[in-house]
Formats: C-alpha cells, structure tokens, sequence
C-alpha cells in the first residue's frame, strides 16, 4: 500500500472527490494563491500548508476559489452555496479564527435544518487547522473542537493518522450535513499507508488502536500517537491497554467506549484541548453515568491546562498533555485501589 | 419600463397581501395568540415587491431579515404556512420549529428570514456562487436593513461578490431606524457610497414608490444575469409600526409617525399612480382587497386550528443522517 | 429588606457602581435608545430588556453609549477601553449574537494579561442575555456558557436570583479581569429580597440553596430555582436533597461540590445547555475524578437536548430542563443500588 | 511643515533600527534560531515612523498586525525586549508568552501586534474612547494591511469612529499583498473610497516617502487631537521579503522583486532627500546606521544568552485574580 503523509491524504481525498463529482468546489485564503500577482497569477501556494496543492492548476480557479480575508464571508458563501446545490470545501485556515465567523457556522450552517422544519440540506465541509506543536503562540495553536462538537447539527471529525484522514475527508464531503475536518498541525508530516482508491469510514465509528484488558484511555487527533506510545509503555511493565481513538466527535462512538470501560474498569480520557467543557470532560461524563457500575477508579482526565497556548516552545511542550503525563495518569489509574 | 396590466395587478396583490398579513398580525400578536417576537414590514411593500416581481422562483434566492414576511410573500412563499409557522403549528413551513424570525422556503428561493442582523448576506452570497458556478442564470438578493448595514458581515459580501463578479443584489431598506435608534445617528456616511466603494454601481431610490424600485431593481438584477457582476440599491423606507409588535415608539415624534403613513404609504402611491395615468381602475382594486382580506382570515383561522407539534418534533431533522 | 427584580437589582448594580466611580461607561445597542430619533433624542428604552433603564438621563450620553449593530466593534471598544483605563460594561444582547464577535472576547479580552506577559489589566465586564423561555426561536435562545467558562482568562456569572444578581454584577465592575455576567431572560421578572447597599459576592464561592443528605444537586443561572422546587417535591417524600448553585461557572467552585458529594454520596447535574460539553459534563467529570470513592450512584445529567431551540413554545417547554425531569433523574440516582 | 535636524536624525534611527531588526531576524530565522512564524517590515518603515514621530508614549495608542515589529519600534518599544520576545525568552517583553505576533508594551501605548488579521481595530477604537471620555488629548492609530481592510471589524471599527467621533486615525498599509494574493485581486474598489464613505476624510500617500506619512498623518492627527473625529490614510507600501521569513514569494516578479527595493526604499529615499536639501549628510547618517547595527547584535546576542521561562510561567497570568 502507498506510505503518503497524513497532508497528501486529504488532498488526495479532495482530488478523487472533485474528480468524481463537478458539484464540489473549494474556497479560502489561498487555497490557490497568486491570484493577481505579477508572476501572472498562477497557482501558487495551495494553502498555507500545501494541503489544497494541485487542486486549482487541475480543477481551474472557478472551482479552486481564493477569497479575500473575510472569515464571515467564506463561511456563510459556503454555507448559502451548500444550501442551494454546490458542496462546498471551505477552508477556515486555522481553527482559532472562528471568533470573526462562528455565527455563519453555529446559528446559520449548523441551524438550517432543524429550523427550516427539516427541508433543508447543507452539503458543507469546512476543513480548518487545529492545535499546538508549531510555536505559532496563544491564537494560531488551539483545539477548539469542543465548541464545534457541542453544537446541535454539526459534525465534527478529528483524525489521528493519514488513513482515517482520508477516508473521513472523503465521507465528510459525500455527507450531507455539515462537517467541520479538522486537521492537526503537528501531524500533517505524519507519513502512514493509505489506499489509492477512494474509501470512506463512518462518522461515530470509533477505531480500537491498542487492544488492552486493564485500562481504557480514549482521545482524539493528535493525542492518540501519545496514547498509542503509552500503552506500548506500559506494555513493557505489563500492564493491558486499551487505546480508543474516537475519529469523529460529532457524532461520538458512544458504545465504543463504554464497552471498552466496561471491560477494563478503568477510564483515561486525553485531550489537547483546555480542560474545562472539554471532550475528556465529556467522555468521562458519559462513563459516570453509564458505565459507572464497571468503574474500579476514578476517571483521570489529561488535558491541556487552563491557560492560553504560551508561544515559548519551551512552555508549549510543557502545554501539550504528552506521552509522559498520560503515562503517570494511566499509572496511578492502574494501580489506584478503593 | 411600462409595466403590462398583468404585473400591475400581480404587484397591487402582492404588496396588498404583505399589508394585510402584517395589520393582522398585529392585532393577533396584541390579543397574545402568537409567541415570540414580530417585526412587521408594513410600508416597506414596494420595496421586497418592487424586486421581487423580476425573480423567478427556480433560479433566484432572497436572503431575508427578523422583518422577512413582507420578502417571503414577495418571492412567492405559500402565505398559510407562513401564518402557520408564525404561529409555530406543525403545518407552519417549518413545522413550527422556526417561528417569524426564520420562515424559509428552499423551494421558492427563500433562503430564510434571519434573527442575525446581517447573518443573511453571506448565505446570498454562496447562492450567488452556485449560480455563477452552475451557470443557471439565477440572481440572489440580500435584504438589508440600515442598522444592518454597519455589521461586518455586510462589508465581507460587497467586497466578496466583487473581487468573484457574483450576481447579487445588496439591497438596503434604510427605513431610518435600527430598533430605537436612528439611521442618521448610527450609520455613518451614506450607504449608496459604501457600496460604491467597493467598485460595484449603487444609487438611492423611494422605497414608496414602487415603480422607482421596479426600474432600479430591472438594471440591477438585468446586470447581474448578464454576468456583468453585483450592484446595490438603497431605497428609502417607511416603517409603519414600531421595531417590534408593540413597541411604543417614543424615540419618534407624531409628526414624524403620521407622515409616514400619510405621505408615504405605498400603497396609496400605487393607487393614484395607476388610478391616474388609467392603467388600473379601483373596482379591480378593491377587489383584490377583499380577496387578500379573505385569504389572511382563512389563513389565520386554519393557523389557529392547527394541530401543536408532537413531542417527537422536538428531536428530529437535526441531521440528514445520524449514525 | 426591599423586594426587586432580577433586571432592577442589575440596574441598581450598574447605577450604584457608576456613582462610585467615574471610570464606568456602558455600551450597547440601545443601552440608551433614542439617539437621532425625531421625537428629540431622549432616552427612549434603556436596553430591550430595559435593564439600563435610566443610566442614560441619570448618567448622561457620554457614559451611556447608543452603538451600531456591530459587535465586534463593541466588544473590542469595551477591550481596548478597559486596557486604557476605563471600566467599561458593554452589552452583547442576546448571548447567541456571540458568534458575530467571539474573536475579541476569546482571542483578544481573554488573553491580554498571559499573552503580554502579566502587564495587562483589562475591567471590562461583558452583560449578555441568555436561556430559553420566551417563545424567541433558535437563534436567539441558547445557553452559551460552557463555551465561555472553557475559555482561559474569561470569568462567567450566572446568577440565578436578584439578590446574586447584584452582588456578582458589583463584583464583576470591580473585578480587574475580563467577566461575562449571564443575565437570564426567563428571570429577569424574578422578584427578591435585595440590600439596598452596595455588595459583593465573591466569584468562585457557590450558594448551597438547599441542605440534605441524601442527593446533591448540582446547577447555575435559572434551572436553581427548578432545582428547588425539586428538592422541596422530594422532600416531602422524604428524600433530603443538597441544592448548589454554583453561582459563577468561572471561576468554579470545586471544593462545594465535592463536599457536598462527599457527604450525599450521589449527584445530579443541571445545566440548560445543550449536553455535549457543558457545564454539566464538566461537573460530573469533576467528581468522577476527585470524589470517585464517595460516589454510591451513577452521576445524572439534566440538560436540553442535543437539538437547536425549537420556536414553538411547546417544544420549548419540552426542550428546557424542568421540575419534572429534574425529579426523575434525582429519584432514579436516589433509588439506585449497585 | 519642516522638519527640523533632531525630528530628522529620531526619524532615520527608528526607520534604520526596524530595517536592521527585520534584516537581522531574517538571517536568523532561516538559521533556526527563532521559534514561530515571522513576518517582516522591511520596506514599510516609513509608515509607521511617519506616523508615530507624531504620537507620544504616555496619552496615544497603536494597534498592530502580525506584521508588527516595525510599529513597535516606532512607537518607542525597547528593541531589546521585542527580540528576547521573539526569540521567546523570560526577558522579553511578555516573558516568552506572546512572542512575535502578540509583543506588547502598554506602557508605551503600544496595544500589540495581534495574529488576528483585523484584530487590533475594534481594540484601538477602544483607546480611542478612553482619550475621549477622560479628555486626554490622545489619539489611537490602529494600522490594518490591504488584506485587513476587508475584514468585517475594519468597516466596523470605522463605522463606530465616525458615529462617536473618536480620535482615530486608520492607517491602511496597501502592500500589494494578504500572504500570496494581490490587493489587486482581493481588495475591490479603493481602501480611500470605503474610508470615505463613511464620511472621513481619506487621503492615499506613498508610503516609500516618509516625509508624504509625515505630513498626512500630521494633519490627521491634529484633526483628532483637536476633536474633530476620525480619518484615514492608505499608504502604498512595499514589502521587501515575503509573507514570511522563508516565503519563496513564487507569485511575484523578478521585476518587481527588484523594483521594490531600488524604487521604493524608504531609507534610500529619505537619505537622498535630506542630503540633497543638505538638511543631514551622510556620515551623520552612517554613524547612526553603525549604532544601530550595534544595538542589534547586542540584542540578539543578549536574547540567545537569555533563559527560558519556567514552568512556573505557564501558569501565571492567565488572570488578576482567580480566587
Ligand atoms: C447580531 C445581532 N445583533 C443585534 C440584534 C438585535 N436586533 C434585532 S433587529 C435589530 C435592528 C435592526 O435594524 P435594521 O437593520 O435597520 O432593520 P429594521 O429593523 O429597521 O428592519 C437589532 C439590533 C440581532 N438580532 N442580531
Ligand atoms: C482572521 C485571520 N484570518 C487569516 C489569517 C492568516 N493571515 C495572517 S497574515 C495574512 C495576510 C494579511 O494581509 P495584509 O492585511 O495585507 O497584511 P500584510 O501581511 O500584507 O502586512 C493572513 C491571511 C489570520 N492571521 N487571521
Ligand atoms: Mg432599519
Ligand atoms: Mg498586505
């Protein structure tokens, strides 16, 4: 099978998609790029991390769109042209920018259906750019996936590896609900095996990483890799991990992960994001209430603090809920005794 | 443009039927039948029907405001599920489940009233898009309000419909006020000039006057289809009744409240004009009068009757698809 | 003790704090009203909800300040203004408006003082309206507060009484950080007893409105007062139930909830946001990792649906978390036997 | 209005300390010594010195872009604490937390850069009204590039200027560019048209001559001062290196490459005006340009040497007080 970077994997979902069908087209700040330059206006970025390359030399500018900086407008052109029979690509470049557009996506996008009396359908993804790791400081580093996941008629995909991109990028665009794709900064180089042929994966369909009998720990996107090292950790001092990694949000595999806790007892939920209200928050929520007769300890959550992403890189990886945090909760987890 | 007797009369019965539905609901929302709040577009007819009259219900959209009945009606939308839906019954257009501020009718090309101010221009923008990108020869029309002309949102879509040559309309009702406070203290500058500003033709017109509204409308929307790109009218207008249903309306004097009713009523204006240059006679008026009078006691009564959503409403239709 | 509203001892609040000290000016869209209006630019509303009735004849335009309909300018005029030197108080109207000027608020406001390195001090204090309860549709109805509590650097009131009202309000002007005071528009009539005195309520120190044993119940902003009912209902039948209003959700007072857990053993969780994320999530995560031990019941969750604010005022009945649901969920956690 | 030789010599310092800074953080970023994204200023220095030389520390506020180094300096911030900032260490300006897109110093009026591309408008309008409500006679100056202008907090800020009448002045910086997209594309219609449209004066200047900022921000800023409300000044600037430190910048020309910085230097320009007019000669000049070269090694080495943070600092200062 093709080894291609987590990066190439959703632009190759993209490709095959607007290959397959004309309907789609992609918007945002230089998704293109070049766009009325004095080099003649040719392709010139494909996004500011490469992600959309390619896209607007073979599908043209009409369906490769760059736009002016103008969030609130990008959204709701996404959105208004999901509603009328385009599906949208738009690009929130990164995730942190929502503030200048959540209305178009929250109370508009996300509302239409349910407050049109169920007459409308809105083919939109919004792909955009999460989380820490690159240094680019307290308003271009944060996960805010939380927000995005709270909100009725969203959905929300969080994939951990360059397989799942693919197939969930491609299933976010055939869905007919909005998606919002979000894609983890520090794993766009992440290199992994992923078929050339296009395929989906389910949304709410969570993947068992690791297979374990003594601990569940459960996240999402980025954090899963910590995760994954962590069980392999703690496989060399023989303890059993279990490692969930949800893929989507919005819907939540529920059932994955109460089955998984009620077989190992015990409950580590990761998240990069801040603490409070967060998705560990969330799952852990749901453990206590629906699992709570097969808890044999309290639930750990690992998290980011409650602080601003510090630009100091020295300060950042201090932020970011590491492989040796997860290790030391899954530990005192493992070992905790009523 | 001389109008045939045909779209005459199909523009009386349209700005008629807005006028009606909304005295009437005004008399309802006073009495307690209907919940929420209602913005009623009572003088501000000419305006949705004066464009609304050059759309079609296939390719075109509107984009419309907290005050859209007066938009809806113009683009064609059934005015018993509207009524229904007002009165958030499971035979409103949106099954109850949007209420005044979000009547939408994908099927007539209404894109939604809107409880955002400004949240509309966007949306009008992206079926702009898919009509540029589809070639269906469609136009989409953003109602914009005066006070909704500072929001951001607004600025974002002239200049986007600009730098992607969309075929939009922006079309500003500066009816002089934003809930209590007036155009003339809250927006700076002229309206006509901002959109000027962003490389797109504008220009200012009676929003009483229907035929003023028509002919602008005709330009802008003929420049549109013919991909020449988006303009923007700014009409004048007169809002009868306060900002909401009730609204006692100190921040206006009475001159100012009996003027506008008086000298501006569109209405009024179509019926001299027509009556006077013997395009129209006031027997065919009237009787028209009377249909809408029965059309809105029908709808009313029907609204009330209807049955209440189900409990199980309450959670359907938040996806497509839910796995 | 005199007895007022919810909206006058805000009023009163904002009155009193704005004879004090000159440094206060409030900002919103017809804070004031009236402003150019032909009938000669008197005060003509005083908010849409008439919460700043008066301030304006009382404390002149040039502190009671009519806007545009532009949030974001509002917000981040009431930002700079309060990293300049003044203590603004500036009005987002209905708190579901939020997505038209998030950035200033999470980005900007929020992370002044950590992202500038501990010299900001920004008093701005941020009114909005919020909660279902008035028949006022999808977009102008939602309980927002997780997504602000969750936001580092941000300090949330959610006062479920007149006499917390103006308590927290006076707290919030005086606080050197940026709050969101949480005004809920089912409660606005809600009449108390309230010292006529200036005072203020700590943030961070929950009220316990009911004792007991047995059960606690866990809530904030309006659903406290359902929660009372609750308790009282079940009281009758014997159950003693503990009622925690949490008062502020940021900062939250862990150590009242896990008290009152420790002793009670069992916990329901009240909050009228939607589920995913929310305060009750957060909650319940708490204890389910720092009272684990003394938890004898699952933890409940009482919160509206996963689904938009429906217009119609019987699904929005339907959709609030009411007396009812809240006594099932306590008897259902009360009766329950591992 | 003529300069005279000390408001002369502080001009050319501060344009030849950005120069050097940006220069200097370039060699260094492509080392890998700096964390982060940088965007420099280099060519742009007479903006934000032709504007400032008028402000002073204590009453008049600036608010900056992620291209904001240039503006920092300019307002008077200490070159050595901008660069431990970058480099993110405990003694820069916000101990390592903002780095370079969130350096602030509000002692020195200075509101921050912001990596919010349109961020810092509503902010300055902010400061705008704190010197009007206490009368201080101050000014705020937010700058926004030819990408910002069209954000809707642009239009916005500049709406509530002008109904408020707040000391403001709106300096655009037309670069050609938002990252690798022309304004020519992006930014429809003129920047001094939207600005006008609101109904403050407007005026588009070559931001190359720094003596042309000086001047139309003299009169700008007199106009606040003086209480006279809001104006705006596009500037035509020229960005020498790319969007960011390490852009191959593939959508411009080699022409224009090389236009850029033999046409419109600003340095260039100003030292052939000042020694033509015999107002300054060179080797005053070449002195400073020695200083400068110097303060910027000192800073660079003095912020390699410098620790990192704590631990302990991730933690603090996320509030005042969070009891
Ligand atoms: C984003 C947002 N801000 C504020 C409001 C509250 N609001 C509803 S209508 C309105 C006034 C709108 O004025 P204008 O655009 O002139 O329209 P008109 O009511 O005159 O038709 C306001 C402030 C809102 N619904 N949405
Ligand atoms: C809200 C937001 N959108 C997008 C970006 C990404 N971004 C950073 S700088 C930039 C270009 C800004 O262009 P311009 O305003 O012309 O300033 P210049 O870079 O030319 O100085 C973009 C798109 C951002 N930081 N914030
Ligand atoms: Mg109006
Ligand atoms: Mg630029």
């Amino acid at each position: 099978m093709p080894v291609i970077t987590y990066r190439e994997a959703i632009n190759q979902a993209m490709a095959q998609e607007m290959r397959r069908d004309p309907l789609i087209v992609v918007m945002g700040e230089d998704v293109a790029g070049g766009a009325g330059g004095s080099a003649g206006g040719a392709e010139a970025a494909g996004g500011v991390m490469g992600i959309t390359a390619g896209l607007a030399t073979e599908f043209g500018r009409d369906r490769v769109i760059d736009t002016p900086i103008t969030e609130s407008a990008i959204m709701g052109m996404g959105a208004g042209a999901a509603l009328t029979g385009l599906r949208p690509i738009a690009e929130l470049m990164f995730a942190d920018f929502i503030g200048v557009c959540f209305d178009q996506i929250y109370n508009q996008a996300a509302k239409f259906r349910y407050m049109f009396g169920g007459k409308a359908v809105t083919p939109l993804t919004i792909r955009t750019m999460i989380g820490a790791g690159m240094g680019a400081g307290p308003q271009h580093s944060q996960a805010i996936y939380p927000w995005l996941t709270s909100v009725p008629g969203l959905k929300v995909c969080v994939p951990s590896n360059p397989y799942d991109a693919k197939g969930l990028m491609i299933q976010a665009i055939r869905d007919d609900d909005p998606v919002i794709f979000c894609e983890h900064k520090s794993l766009l180089g992440m290199e992994g095996e992923v078929p050339e042929d296009p395929y989906t994966i389910d949304f709410g369909k969570a993947a068992i990483t690791r297979e374990g009998t003594d601990l569940t720990i459960v996240s999402m996107s980025w954090m899963v890799n910590f995760c994954n090292e962590a069980a392999d950790q703690l496989a060399s001092e023989d303890f059993s991990v279990e490692v969930v990694d949800m893929r989507t949000t919005s819907p939540l595999d529920r059932e994955a992960i109460l089955k998984s806790v009620r077989k190992t007892g015990r409950l580590v939920v990761v998240d990069e994001a801040n603490p409070i209200c967060s998705m560990a928050s969330e799952i852990s929520s749901i453990v206590a209430e629906h699992a709570f007769a097969a808890l044999d300890a309290p639930i750990k959550k690992v998290t980011a603090p409650h602080t601003p992403v510090p630009a100091s890189p020295k300060l950042e990886a201090l932020y970011i809920p590491d492989t040796a945090k997860i290790v030391a909760a899954a530990r005192e987890t493992l070992e905790y005794e009523l | 443009m001389q109008l045939s007797r045909d779209e005459l009369l199909s523009a009386y019965t349209k700005m008629r039927t807005i006028r009606e539905f909304e005295e009437r609901l005004n008399v309802e929302f006073q009495k307690g039948t209907v919940p929420g709040f209602i913005h009623l577009y009572s003088g501000q007819e000419g305006i949705a029907v004066g464009i609304c009259e050059h759309l079609s219900e296939d390719i075109d959209y509107i984009g419309s405001t907290h005050r859209g009945h007066g938009h809806c009606i113009a683009k064609g939308v059934d005015v018993k599920g509207m009524m229904a839906e007002i009165f958030t019954k499971s035979t409103g257009l949106c099954g109850g489940k949007g209420g005044s501020m979000h009547i939408a009718d994908l099927d007539k090309g209404m894109l939604g009233a809107n409880a955002i101010v400004g949240g509309a221009p966007p949306l009008a923008i992206g079926a702009a898009l898919t009509a540029k990108t589809l070639k269906t020869g469609g136009v989409a029309i953003p109602f914009i309000g005066d006070g909704a002309a500072n929001q951001g949102t607004v600025a974002e879509s002239m200049n986007m419909a600009c730098v992607l040559n969309l075929p939009v309309v922006f079309m500003f009702e500066n009816n002089g006020y934003a809930e209590f406070t007036a155009a003339s203290y809250a927006t700076a500058g002229s309206i006509e000039a901002r959109a000027k500003a962003y490389g797109m033709p504008a220009t200012t017109i009676a929003g009483d006057d229907f035929f003023a509204v028509h002919e602008a409308a005709r330009e802008a929307i003929a420049r549109a289809r013919a991909g020449e790109g988006p303009s923007a009218i700014e009409a004048t207008a007169y809002r009868f009744h306060g900002h909401f249903s009730g609204d006692p309306q100190v921040y206006r004097s009475a001159e100012e409240l009996a003027s506008v009713r008086e000298d501006h009523d569109v209405l009024k204006n179509f019926r001299k004009r027509v009556t006077e240059a013997a395009l129209l006679d006031d027997a065919e008026m009237d009787a028209i009068d009377a249909e809408v009078l029965t059309l809105i006691d029908e709808a009313v009564a029907e609204a009330m009757a209807a049955p209440e959503p189900t409990e199980a409403d309450l959670y359907t239709d938040v996806y497509n698809t839910y796995q």
